[in-house]
């Protein structure tokens, strides 16, 4: 195992040259926050009520944005064959490329979730548990995003379909996300929520790199 | 028989419900059993004409 | 691994297996849909609260198991297909989806009429309805996906994997109702502690599901026969055109 | 298959059959290399030299025939034989956002020496982007030197190169040999791997 | 300009050889806007009031999923060079593709407003202020996509600056089409939004279509 | 540039130079082709030979110097320049979602004669995404052969060919210059291209 860690540090080091991609996700993330407050109205009320889940969609769609990059570039210069041929477990690279995606499009919504928040007119006691929930929860967007693309990678085509393959998987864990944010507003345990968002994470990742390496094994054939 | 059909004053409700899951899986049925048949068709034509070439 | 010709020209064992069972369920099926869901619109009694509207039960319900077994099914297939490398299996989910695309969407439209007059509404965006309809677009993703490539075998491996990955969605759909709020009917029928709803309505119910269970088992097996035959048409039409060269 | 006398046979490639597209590449092609052996495989466009490389690196599955690695077969012990296996295909892997340095660093090879052994040193820092389609073919090659002693496979690895650099591939190539590795080769001309074990592939499209 | 008819035409017709690819990007909406319910909650009222926004950032989302392709892959592939140098002005290719871009990612939405209003329980006497709004706006979307899209293939080390490009651009036309609609919901003229932003489109189209040109120029030198 | 005796010359390029990544490559260049005429450019890798077909082409500005056509500066007539002018680079162009005869359809080349020639006939329908290396070079090739008659740009046309298709890629050549069109040919020999005008460019990197 002792190859992973500089697969990781390789692959951040290629992302940290990708900024435009962390820039098109803030970019969509501001679009959004800016355009929900208009349909509701300026009460503050309903607009602190919905901030939760608006701020959760929007992290969702984000991560799907890019989505389309994660793999494609490596398919087409040929990295990819090199890193399946890896003798380090693919898996590695698949959980490298998932925290670069993470970084890329997860950690801005977190780091700009208190703001929305903020903006949204949230209830700001409750605004550690939306940041939590995030916290958690996009690692696991990233996870079942990167299972997304690289099954349509050897498909004729991404775009759409990647996103109908995605959004299914990614239901679950902004569930229990929202789920914690709302039980925080509600005065319920938050615990409960946020310990089954964990779950979903830690049972979840081993399975989402083992069908991502799966799948970008029969995208090189 | 007409206080049958009527379905209680629920006959809008009832009745599409029934007729469109016939509908939709005696479609289902009759697509897969031609489609079905037409596979069996293709094949015994490729079979009969051109030999294999290999 | 590519799908080797010859493992599926004599895919005989399931043929003969088949061949049994085909009489078997098409009987099954021809006798208990109809005398299941006569049944319900007959000679079942209408509800006290929701009157005849209660009806739509005996077609709703068993296409919403079928919705969810079926998928269960598929991603069971899909699996065994991966793992054991079991091509049979692989072609067999494929063959199984589209019927449950069907199921889930019956599912859907008889809800949706059934809401109108209990819910006021034919739609709510309440989990449990939402998460069916997630159901059908993971049906969808996996169609979509399996027809996609260039080359068959490899997208029925990328779309097993898909469906695999997808089971994460049976808790949701099958918990919604505990879990949130729901307008939606919490189980009645599949409890741990046994039925709550009176034999006189579990009869047809049970009767129209089991019916529903042999249809989709006939229309499985001829599905896979028909989707091996496509394997084949296709195999023999690449050699043809390569041959030709 | 038994060795060549005492050497035991490092690669060994048995009763190999590939079918794509409907068309069957080849079947039932043998060979095995001795420690220090390469084989160039030749034939025409389509006749499946790259199908034959994808296969021997695990790539792609035979559709019949197995390969094995000292011994093991290939499919059952990925980790150890991947380690000493070296790919190089029809692209480049090359990053263009990276420098040259940068990306042999990617690859895990630092040894400026590789640089300019492939005549790189001048273009180091470059970002990949800028070189030119033999630079950038002599990036990839670099990747491949700075694992010496395995198998390498080489899809057309000449592409694009220059004669200084057709003869630092050969260069390389006999270092490499030299060292007890084995090459297996895809080409259209056997030149400058003269005493290797020839493998001709049949009619192409 | 007798070519760029052709010229038209065959990018339509890629974009259309993908059989199955409208009836996916439908499913893909419904998909996505089905998200916002676990997010927000089934209240009608709610849903219906965050509608207008819903629709519009569902539609955002779609013309930014495939941006990415817009250019990249005439880029990578070699194309790219041989539409540059193609007797037809650089700018009639340019719109080709973003209209096979919009037809793809912007007339399913513009198709699916009136049923996702329906589902999403909004008012439904501004559903054709909603889905003029959309008709206006999409291009629009596309346009300035495009313009993201082939900046980024210029810039060398993968540009930040993408995202922070579209933003501006796209900003204003869904300020006013969801103000638009927002107007019409609440029984104010809507004429002065829609008109702004058809301004916007008519004025911006032959500036985004230079612009990305040029764009294009230079990533192919 | 005056022509060559009576007849008058189609391409001229005069004093050229090119500056690239803060390397001079070339400078003074001149050349000028009469119809039929074709020239190869040869030279090591970095050495220009792709910048050169580029700028003649006109995707890339020369640092100094023009490029005429027909006695007209290229950026001053763009349209009419173009329509004769046919590029091939070190890419294909190839979409490898279409079928091999709908890529050739996508750049407005129909005649099924163009897959004949090309040794394509057997996989019109395949998608360009299963095609071996050579293949989809010949693809490449077949969108050039549809446009006889003006002036093409190759960059490395050999590239990935086996025997025969090299042959047919020089009687497409010859049959070019016959109909009195012209070819500026990069390649590392000049094999099959005798009678060419050799441009040699300085030394490469
Ligand atoms: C589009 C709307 C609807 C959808 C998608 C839907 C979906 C489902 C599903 C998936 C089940 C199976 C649950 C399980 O086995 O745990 C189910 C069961 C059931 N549904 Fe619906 N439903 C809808 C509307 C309705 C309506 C309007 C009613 C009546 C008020 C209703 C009454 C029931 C009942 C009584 C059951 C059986 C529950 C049990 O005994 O386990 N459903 N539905
Ligand atoms: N992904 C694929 N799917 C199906 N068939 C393929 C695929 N890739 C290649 N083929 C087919 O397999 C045959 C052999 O291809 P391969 O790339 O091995 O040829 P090659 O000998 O390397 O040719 P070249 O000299 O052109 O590189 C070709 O006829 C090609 O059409
Ligand atoms: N986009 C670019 N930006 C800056 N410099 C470049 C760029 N592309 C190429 N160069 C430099 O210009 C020089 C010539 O490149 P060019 O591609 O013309 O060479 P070439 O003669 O075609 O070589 P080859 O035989 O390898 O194809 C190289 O040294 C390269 O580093
Ligand atoms: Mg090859
Ligand atoms: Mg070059």
């Amino acid at each position: 195992m002792t190859g992973i860690g500089a697969l990781v540090a390789r692959d951040l080091a290629l992302a940290v040259r990708r900024r435009g991609e962390a820039g098109l996700t803030l970019a969509f993330f501001v679009m959004a926050a800016a355009i929900f407050p208009f349909g509701v109205g300026p009460d503050p009320l309903l607009l602190g009520s919905i901030a939760a889940g608006v701020v959760w969609v929007t992290a969702l769609l984000a991560s799907t944005i890019s989505l389309d990059h994660l793999f494609r570039g490596d398919l087409e210069d040929g990295s990819l064959e090199i890193l399946v041929l890896d003798h380090r477990p693919l898996e590695g690279v698949v959980a490298a490329k998932c925290l670069a995606h993470w970084l890329a499009t997860g950690l801005p919504v977190v780091a700009l979730a208190p703001l929305m928040a903020l903006l949204l007119n949230f209830d700001m006691d409750a605004w550690w548990v939306l940041v939590l929930s995030l916290a958690i929860g996009t690692p696991a967007l990233s996870l079942a995003g990167s299972v997304g693309a690289s099954l349509v990678l050897g498909a004729r085509r991404g775009g759409a379909l990647t996103g109908l393959v995605v959004l299914p998987l990614c239901l679950p864990v902004m569930v229990f996300g929202v789920g914690a944010v709302e039980a925080a507003l509600a005065g319920r345990p938050v615990l409960p929520h946020i310990l089954i968002e964990a779950a979903i994470l830690v049972a979840g990742a081993p399975l989402a790199l083992k069908a991502s390496a799966a799948a970008l094994r029969i995208a090189v054939e | 028989m007409a206080e049958f059909l009527d379905m209680g004053g629920d006959a809008a409700t009832v009745w599409p419900a029934y007729g469109v899951t016939i509908a939709v899986l005696t479609g289902l049925l009759v697509a897969s059993l031609r489609t079905y048949a037409r596979r069996r068709r293709d094949l015994e034509r490729l079979e009969r004409t051109g030999r294999d070439n290999r | 691994m590519p799908l080797r010709l010859h493992s599926l020209a004599s895919p005989a064992r399931f043929d003969r297996f088949a061949r049994r069972i085909l009489p078997w369920t098409w009987v099954l099926a021809a006798l208990l849909i109809p005398c299941g869901l006569l049944w319900g619109l007959a000679f079942s009694p209408a509800d006290y609260q929701q009157g005849d509207t209660v009806r739509v039960m005996y077609v709703h319900v068993p296409s919403a198991w079928m919705a969810m077994a079926c998928y269960a099914l598929v991603a069971l297939l899909s699996a065994s297909f991966l793992v054991w490398k079991h091509q049979l299996a692989g072609i067999a989910a494929l063959a199984a989806a589209p019927v449950g695309a069907c199921f889930t969407a019956t599912a859907l439209v008889t809800g949706s009429l059934w809401g109108l007059p209990t819910w006021g509404t034919w739609w709510v965006w309440d989990a449990r309805l939402t998460s069916v309809l997630v159901l059908f677009f993971l049906y969808l993703g996996y169609i979509a996906l399996a027809g996609s490539f260039d080359d068959r075998s490899r997208g029925l491996r990328a779309a097993s994997i898909l469906a695999v990955v997808g089971v994460v969605n049976l808790p949701v759909i099958k918990f919604s109702v505990d879990w949130w709020n729901t307008l939606h009917q919490p189980a009645s029928v599949l409890r741990l502690d046994g039925p709550a709803i009176h034999a006189s309505m579990l009869w047809p119910l049970a009767i129209t599901a089991a019916g529903f269970a042999a249809f989709f088992a006939a229309l499985l097996v001829v599905r896979i026969r028909s989707e091996l035959l496509a394997w084949r048409i296709e195999a023999l039409m690449r050699r043809r055109s390569a041959g030709a060269a | 298959m038994a060795g060549d006398g005492e050497r035991p046979h490092l690669l060994e490639a048995a009763n190999l059959a590939c079918e794509r597209g409907g068309r069957l590449l080849f079947e039932g092609l043998s060979f095995s290399l001795p420690p220090g052996a390469a084989a160039v495989v030749t034939g025409e466009n389509g006749s499946g030299k790259s199908s034959l490389l994808r296969i021997v690196a695990g790539l792609l599955p035979a559709t019949e025939g197995r390969v094995a690695w000292r011994g093991e077969d290939c499919r059952r012990e990925p980790g150890r034989w991947r380690r000493e296996m070296v790919f190089l295909g029809h692209l480049d892997a090359v990053k263009p956002a990276l420098s040259v340095r940068e990306n042999l660093a990617f690859w895990g090879a630092r040894d400026e020496k590789l640089l300019e052994e492939m005549g790189l040193a001048a273009l180091a820092g470059l970002p990949a982007a800028m070189l030119s389609a033999g630079q950038r073919r002599r990036l990839a090659l670099a990747r491949v030197a700075a694992r010496p002693g395995g198998c390498w496979l080489l899809d057309e690895p000449a592409a694009h190169l220059d004669e200084t650099s057709s003869g630092r591939l050969e260069r390389m190539i006999g270092h490499h040999l030299a060292q007890g590795g084995i090459a297996v080769v895809a080409a259209h001309t056997a030149r400058g791997l003269g005493d290797a074990l020839p493998i001709r592939l049949g009619p192409g499209t």
